[in-house]
């Protein structure tokens, strides 16, 4: 697999202030790039408008070499997001919270692979509390299981590392890393000092 | 690399799934708009005056005016603990079709809200002394009342969802929509009590719930492509 | 058209087209509502029925037909706006709630006030009336929902959606108010089953009616240039704009 | 004319409070309307001039390149945005 | 180390000011609870009849409920967007007695809800044909009752702050104890009708007040705590 | 100034697992304590105990000797409790929300001082913008300039580097350390990893 996010002339004003212009980004298979900048740097406002969620900018994106329009439903099916909000939702159970993800890319997926998600992020023996009783870290870890249990390629994650304990960190690291290595792409933020890699890239705002 | 796939049903099958568990495993949540209505209908003979008479000429108008404010109550919770928690972002971008996802959720709101308001009226109408004959249309007419409101409430919803305040602005965005709706079913009801036909009434309410149906769920979708973005 | 469709796009010339075309309305405003303030209070003869209250005639009705005109071209401008992406039908869509709004009011309380003398009340659940209450709620909420969000692109997007809607339902308001006024008591007093009007009293009323046009148009214009200048604060031709003007 | 006399006009036939009520309310909302435009325009007009004059200052004082603004100019434009 | 410090009135008067200006730089805020009471007004007679008769002989009673719902919709906020974002916390943790600053919450919260729609029922009170003489009546009682309301409300609004979904909750909780204040106020404007005293009736409303000035702030306070633990 | 929080044989359950049972604490002027943990091990439920917002728990709290019940207005007084949610009203401007807790502890405060204090937390310039139009990381250092503004000797600081740019970290950290130096005392949790100073103590949970 192989693919292509490519930016042209990006450029987002905020209260009359250009947080960037005249942007060219190319984020291919294999690559994890780190977008870095201080707090107010418009980190999160690029991720936004990347995956579609913010229209409010100037410039071309393009999918594979397709304007985005067009691209748009074959972009949506290959991405993940996770933001600054985990997206998990208190009254449900991770399991429960699981299952609804992967039934919205439209598969059903299977009990014991979501089971072997959970685990995998250190949530085992919490599969049915409810959500909203979890610690701010589990919580995310909740949202964290859906790259291990949802086949995308481009991984866009916002400040992925909030809440996580120190070997957490290293262990998403290292999965993040094994995801580019096998062909994916990664584009985050975070503050924290990642281990630099053949496969890191970083893209300074700010 | 993946290409879209289908699974649509899957998905809003599992949206289904979900927010009925959500609701459900809160049982107060569905009970509480079917208590608003309650008091609703109690605080009026406590304010206006307790003649049956008085009452049940004015009986078909107050049931639909408080099942009316019941339903719009709770329609502002529908996309605002999504929106919250991060999930609505998510469910935008999920490889579906947005406007079959809302219109999932607005089926369960409407099945766990206008549904029990519409099955609860007629023991209200007692109350009420409403005049015998009417209870089936009364039912009938809110059951298909509701699901229009639900509809039309729930791109108020969308549009209000980002906003920290929307509960009063969200009534007053949908309440001057909700007018043909509320005429026609409150106007069923009568129709019954004097003994007229109530088809064209009911048939006025299924057309608005058909325009409803085809409209709706897209304004819902671009109304939360909106808020989404701030 | 096409062509015509993209120099809408640029405000910059809309702003240079503006400047020639309001002083137009303007005057042709000013003209049209003296004559028919003069016409209309001083030389219409007196109705026969109504005497001279009759003489409100001539700021209610404009209002009214007003009200529901700037309605529709609200929605029209949303729908532009979202289909197209030009900002300035959106800039037209804001400033002309408002003005919308206020004309709604003034249908309003010309027709209440009117009531008194004719009807021995200010107000009558009367199908026309109803309607014209909602319409005012209508415009409250479109105003409402633009100003409740942070991001102007949001509230504009969203005051569209709205606008849309609602007119779309304006017509099924209009409809089931009618019918509902007939279900349950006979027209009591009909707004239009009136004896035709003379020339004379009809004549001062076109004028007006188009008096009120001619100010709406020219109030647009005016307060879009202004919108332009806020939106586009920061761009080179507003600036350098500023310094000629210095 | 349909009045003879002044008093007569103003009087209306005994209508005067209505008619005049009706009239002195859409003419004042009318005034008001075209009042606030204007206002609207001479400050929204200051305020890209005095902004205009500021960045000249700012660019004749360092000419390398000019700051991005973080000025009342927005608070300003809100208030004027909700009127009317 | 500090002291305990005084400075209550600073903290009370600085959360006036901060309230105040969080509703009033909304303005669309302040207005919602007024629109809200205008539109189902005029819901009624659409539901109902537009008899002028009829709705003369129900307005006391539907003006009075529909303030009372309007106030209780505002009261959902009252606490919310400061729970929602930690504010709420840190009032807790303030160095000043919690009942002051809730009751200082609760003051604007009637200033810009209460207090307006009490001056806009007799506009409405027009509309409904309600009788000449007692329209001033239908204001005060309002004014009065209104400020009980937002008393009580704040309760049940700072019990419900903590729980996802608490808008009909929240009313399931306080309408019972809005009942008194709906008989007295309702009452109050009828027997202005019928020109009968209304002395009695206002002096029960002021009562009602004094009473819960009295033990609200405190049941306030403690419903906070309650939440925060939650 | 000198002052000190003991807690006596505190145990805290939940969903019938103890998070912490039998905990004996003494934080000190002077110190810097650091509750650790992996995520979900107790530290935010700890903090909200420690500073008297919950109260379902076993085990007596004192404060300088006295029991908490009969300290807690002094105790109050001298606390300055940051949690996950930053407390800052997206409506009001920075300046506005620095007002208010000011105000709250007593004190008018001055303009020309808050402003110092934002600026100290960088965020000259945007001391008029609502702060709900600023980013996750700016509006939480809205919420630390608290500590500079506020006189209180006793800081709780629930993962207070959430969002913050590298060199925040470490001005804030510097801070830490000077507040304690000065007579102050910290209990703070963060998963990132704090530089080695005298005064950090640590304090393992789960
Ligand atoms: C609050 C009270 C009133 C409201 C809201 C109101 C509303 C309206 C509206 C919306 C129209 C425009 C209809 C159209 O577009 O075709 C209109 C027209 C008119 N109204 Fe009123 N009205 C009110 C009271 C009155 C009263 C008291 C009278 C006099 C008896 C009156 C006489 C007329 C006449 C003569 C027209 C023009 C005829 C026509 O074009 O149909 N109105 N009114
Ligand atoms: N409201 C609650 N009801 C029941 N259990 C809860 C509640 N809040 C937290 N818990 C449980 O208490 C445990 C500790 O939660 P806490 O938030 O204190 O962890 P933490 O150490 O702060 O973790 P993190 O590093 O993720 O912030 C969690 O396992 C959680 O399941
Ligand atoms: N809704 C909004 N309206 C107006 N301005 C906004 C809005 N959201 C963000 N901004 C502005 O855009 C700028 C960038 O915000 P963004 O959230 O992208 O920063 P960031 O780089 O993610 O920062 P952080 O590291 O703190 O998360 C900020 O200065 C903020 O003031
Ligand atoms: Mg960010
Ligand atoms: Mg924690």
């Amino acid at each position: 697999m192989s693919l292509c996010l490519q930016a042209r002339q990006l450029a987002c004003e905020r209260d009359d202030r250009w947080l960037f212009e005249g942007l060219d980004l190319d984020i291919q298979s294999g690559e994890i790039v780190r977008i870095e900048g201080p707090n107010g740097s418009g980190k999160t406002t690029l991720l936004k408008i990347l995956s579609g969620q913010l229209t409010d900018y100037r410039g071309e994106l393009y999918w594979n070499g397709e304007p985005m329009r067009q691209a748009r439903e074959h972009f949506l099916a290959n991405l993940l997001y996770l933001g600054h909000a985990p997206g998990v939702k208190a009254g449900l159970s991770p399991l429960e919270n699981l299952a609804w993800y992967q039934a919205l890319s439209g598969e059903k997926g299977s009990e014991p692979a979501r089971e072997a998600a959970l685990a995998a992020v250190g949530l085992a023996g919490f599969e049915d509390v409810p959500a909203g009783q979890l610690s701010a870290g589990q919580q995310r870890r909740v949202a964290l299981a859906r790259l291990t249990l949802t086949q995308r390629a481009l991984w866009v994650l916002d400040e992925p590392f909030t809440a996580i304990d120190r070997q957490g960190v290293a262990a998403l690291e290292a999965q993040l890393v094994a995801h580019a290595q096998s062909g994916g792409c990664v584009l985050v933020t975070t503050h924290h000092a990642l281990t630099e890699s053949p496969v890191l890239r970083r893209i300074q705002l700010g | 690399m993946h290409a879209p796939q289908g699974g649509l049903m899957v998905a809003i099958k599992a949206t289904l799934k979900r927010d009925l568990t959500l609701m459900l495993r809160r049982r107060g949540e569905v009970l509480n708009p079917l208590v608003f209505f309650a008091l609703v209908i109690t605080l009026f003979p406590i304010g206006i005056s307790p003649d049956p008479e008085l009452l049940a000429s004015i009986a078909p108008g107050l049931l639909w005016v408080a099942a009316l404010l019941a339903a719009l109550l709770s329609l502002d919770s529908l996309f605002r603990s999504d929106y919250d928690d991060g999930s609505l972002e998510q469910l935008l971008l999920a490889p579906q079709p947005l406007a079959a996802l809302g219109l999932a959720k607005v089926a369960v709101h409407w099945l766990l809200t206008g549904l029990p308001l519409a099955l609860m009226a007629p023991l209200l109408g007692i109350m009420l002394s409403l005049p015998a004959g009417s209870y089936a249309v009364l039912a009938l007419s809110l059951a298909l009342g509701t699901a229009s409101l639900s509809l039309i409430g729930a791109i108020g919803a969308a549009l209000t969802v980002g906003l920290a305040r929307g509960g009063v602005l969200l009534s007053l965005l949908v309440l001057p929509l909700y007018i043909p709706v509320l005429i026609f079913g409150a106007g069923a009801v009568q129709a019954a009590i004097f003994g007229e036909g109530i088809a064209a009434h009911l048939a006025i309410l299924g057309a608005l719930l058909a325009l409803a149906l085809m409209l709706a769920p897209w304004a819902i979708a671009a109304s939360l492509r909106i808020s989404i973005n701030g | 058209m096409w062509a015509f469709i993209n120099k809408l796009r640029s405000p910059k010339w809309f702003y240079a087209i503006s400047a020639k075309l309001q002083p137009l309305f303007w005057v042709a405003a000013t003209l049209l509502l003296l004559v028919g303030t003069v016409w209309g209070l001083a030389f219409a003869p007196a109705d026969y029925q109504q005497g001279n209250s009759f003489r409100i005639i001539y700021v209610h009705v404009p209002a009214a037909f007003l009200a529901q005109s700037i309605f529709v071209s609200m929605a029209v401008s949303g729908l532009v706006f979202m289909v197209w992406k030009i900002k300035v039908a959106d800039m037209v869509a804001t400033v002309m709630a408002p003005l919308g709004a206020a004309m709604t009011f003034v249908a309003l309380f010309s027709g209440a006030v009117w009531g008194v003398p004719t009807w021995g009340t200010w107000w009558m659940w009367d199908a026309r009336l109803t309607s014209m209450l909602i319409l005012l709620f209508l415009y409250l909420g479109v105003i409402a929902l633009r100003g409740a969000f942070s991001s102007r692109d949001s509230g504009s997007r969203a005051a569209s959606v709205l606008a849309m809607v609602g007119v779309i339902n304006i017509p099924i308001i209009k409809y089931s108010v009618d019918w509902w006024y007939t279900l349950h008591q006979p027209a009591t007093f009909t707004i239009t089953g009136r004896a035709a009007m003379t020339m004379d009293m009809w004549a001062p009323l076109l004028i007006m009616v188009l008096g009120f046009y001619s100010f709406f148009i020219a109030l647009t214009l005016m307060r879009t240039r202004s919108e332009i200048l806020r939106r586009e604060a920061n761009k080179r031709w507003v600036r350098e704009l500023a310094e000629e003007t210095n | 004319m349909a009045f003879s006399s002044l008093n007569e006009f103003f009087a209306m036939g005994g209508h005067a409070v209505y008619v005049w009520a009706a009239w002195g309310v859409t003419a004042l909302l009318m005034l008001v309307i075209v009042w606030h435009a204007r206002q609207e325009r001479r400050q929204l007009l200051n305020v890209v001039k005095r902004r205009a004059r500021r960045e000249n200052a700012q660019r004749n004082a360092q000419p390398s390149h000019a700051q991005p603004l973080q000025e009342p100019v927005n608070s300003a434009q809100k208030d004027v945005h909700h009127d009317a």
